[in-house]
């Protein structure tokens, strides 16, 4: 049916049109936790994106690295700085 | 068993097995009863776990485990509950699950509660109508597991956030989405809880 | 026109996309960064309910296990932005 | 086009999902601050998650079940619904767990709560 193939396609271009934006917003944010936080956001879609494609052991990765690990890492390197970017 | 241990020369190379030694004693049986009923239930918990991830691995005309799972499953969760009886904790907190068919009722008059507090929600969202704030409720439960239970339980009924808790008095602080005004303490705790702080003295209590 | 069982899923799972779309607007506006934090916890709770439906869809149950885990990780997260937002004090930012 | 049972429960209960899910998702929109908008997101969302895991645990219980399909793998279907119910018991203990998480670091970080008639917590700090 062709309603469904065009709403299958409709699905993944949402998703990848949620990829850019979030990693936009990583680049805008000043507040360097918002930054993280879409981060955490872009990498999530990233796994879902990796998810339609149909590869499960590449989305289970980028699972537990992008949305575990990162932000972990990330939260620990940011509690020793002031907080905000400035320039 | 414990004597044949201590019965060994006092050697430094076998002191470390000789610890080995006692705690796997204490695990198979010279374990204290309470102990010993924190290992079973987790022991119990992680066997049903993993049992019922790999459900429907077995051929499924004759069996729906395969015996290599079954057998697979055991070990790991002797492991897993010889490791983790200590985190999962405290006697008190096991007694819990002797009271299992208070939990048969309790989940059809959770599920209720959930159901008219989804309606209250898109009432809220669809007219806009708030009235909110952050009120502090008395509820008087004594253990870590009960307040767990209530402020988990509230946060999914109707017009209830737990914000957060005084470790010591065990109060909670709630925001209300539809603050009302009320006289008494008991009839706060009434309004914000409705019959939830009795559940969750009667279940883990 | 013949609607199968599995296509009543795709419909869901596609309006799931829209309102994680919507959710990433709040991750955008908002003005605080809790607010972010909840906008993040949405689209988490929408990503786990767009895998189950997808792992129906494709009838694959190794992808109903990749919900599972990440489920319980993005929790992780969730606790580790609270607990340094804990830590800070707040102020309105207009960026 | 097939309207036996389980195509009409699905149907109804992806609505109902859906339904919930999306009021959710504009609640964010709706409410003026952080409390109220964890109010919609948090319930809305697991009550609608709730309904579509039990969605796609009816078509697994269909196809088990359906006789025009007796060359099925029967186990591979039983593995769907039992890992949808683990997940959605996942998605319930988490939720409101988290949500708690946001709401005492917001307070924590000294976010006001809006539009408030009564603010108990001040008297904490």
């Amino acid at each position: 049916m062709e309603f469904f193939t065009f709403l299958y396609d409709a699905l993944h271009f949402m998703v990848l049109f949620g990829i850019v934006g979030s990693a936009l917003l990583v680049v805008k944010f000043k507040d360097l936790v918002s930054a993280t936080i879409a981060l955490a956001a872009c990498s999530l879609l990233v796994s879902l994106e990796f998810f339609i494609l149909q590869a499960p052991d590449v989305a289970i990765a980028e699972a537990a690295v992008g949305a575990g690990l990162t932000t972990a890492i990330l939260i620990f390197a940011i509690k020793s700085t002031r907080g905000r970017e400035e320039y | 068993m414990c004597k044949i241990v201590t019965l060994l020369p006092n050697n430094t190379h076998l002191n470390s097995y000789t610890v080995y030694a006692k705690s796997a004693f204490e695990i198979v049986g010279v374990m204290e009863a309470p102990d010993m009923f924190t290992f079973l239930v987790t022991f119990l918990g992680v066997f049903v776990l993993y049992l019922l991830l790999v459900w429907g691995s077995g051929d499924a005309d004759t069996a729906y485990w395969a015996i290599e799972e079954v057998f697979a499953g055991l070990i790991l969760s002797l492991i897993s509950a010889g490791v983790a009886r200590m985190m999962l904790g405290k006697a008190e907190n096991t007694k819990m699950f002797l009271k299992w068919p208070l939990f048969i009722v309790y989940v059809p008059i959770f599920l209720v509660y959930l159901a008219k507090a989804n309606i209250d929600v898109a009432y809220r969202v669809i007219t806009g109508r708030i009235n909110p704030g952050i009120v502090r409720i008395k509820p008087g439960l004594k253990t870590d597991l009960g307040r767990t239970v209530l402020a988990n339980s509230i946060t999914l009924t109707p017009g209830t956030l737990t914000v957060d808790i005084d470790k010591e008095k065990g109060d909670l602080f709630v925001h209300w989405i539809n603050v009302q005004e009320t006289k008494s303490e008991e009839e706060k705790v009434k309004a914000v809880c409705g019959s939830f702080s009795d559940w969750a003295r009667r279940l883990t209590e | 026109m013949s609607i199968g069982h599995l296509d009543v899923i795709l419909i869901g799972v596609s309006l799931l996309a829209f309102g994680m779309l919507i959710s990433l607007l709040r991750l955008f506006l908002g003005p605080t960064s809790p607010d972010r934090v909840v906008a993040l916890d949405t689209i988490n709770t929408l990503v786990v309910g767009m895998m189950i439906g997808l792992g129906a869809f494709y009838e694959q149950v190794i992808l109903i296990d990749i919900a599972i885990v990440y489920a319980i990780l993005s929790f992780v997260t969730t606790l580790f932005i609270a607990r340094y937002i804990s830590s800070r004090k707040e102020k309105e930012e207009s960026q | 086009m097939s309207w036996d049972w389980a195509m009409i429960t699905m149907v109804v209960l992806v609505v109902i999902s859906m339904f919930f899910m999306l009021l959710g998702a504009i609640g964010l929109h709706r409410f003026p601050d952080v409390y109220t908008r964890l109010h919609a997101a948090t319930k809305a969302t697991t009550f609608g998650s709730i309904f579509l895991a039990i969605a796609v645990i009816v078509y697994a219980v269909f196809r088990i079940t359906d006789p025009e399909t007796l060359d099925v793998n029967v186990g591979s279907y039983i593995t769907l619904a039992v890992h949808t119910f683990i997940a959605l018991v996942a998605l319930l203990i988490t939720n409101p767990t988290g949500a708690h998480a946001i709401a005492s670091a917001a307070r924590k970080a000294g976010v006001v709560p809006e539009q408030a008639v009564i603010d108990e917590y001040e008297e904490v700090e």
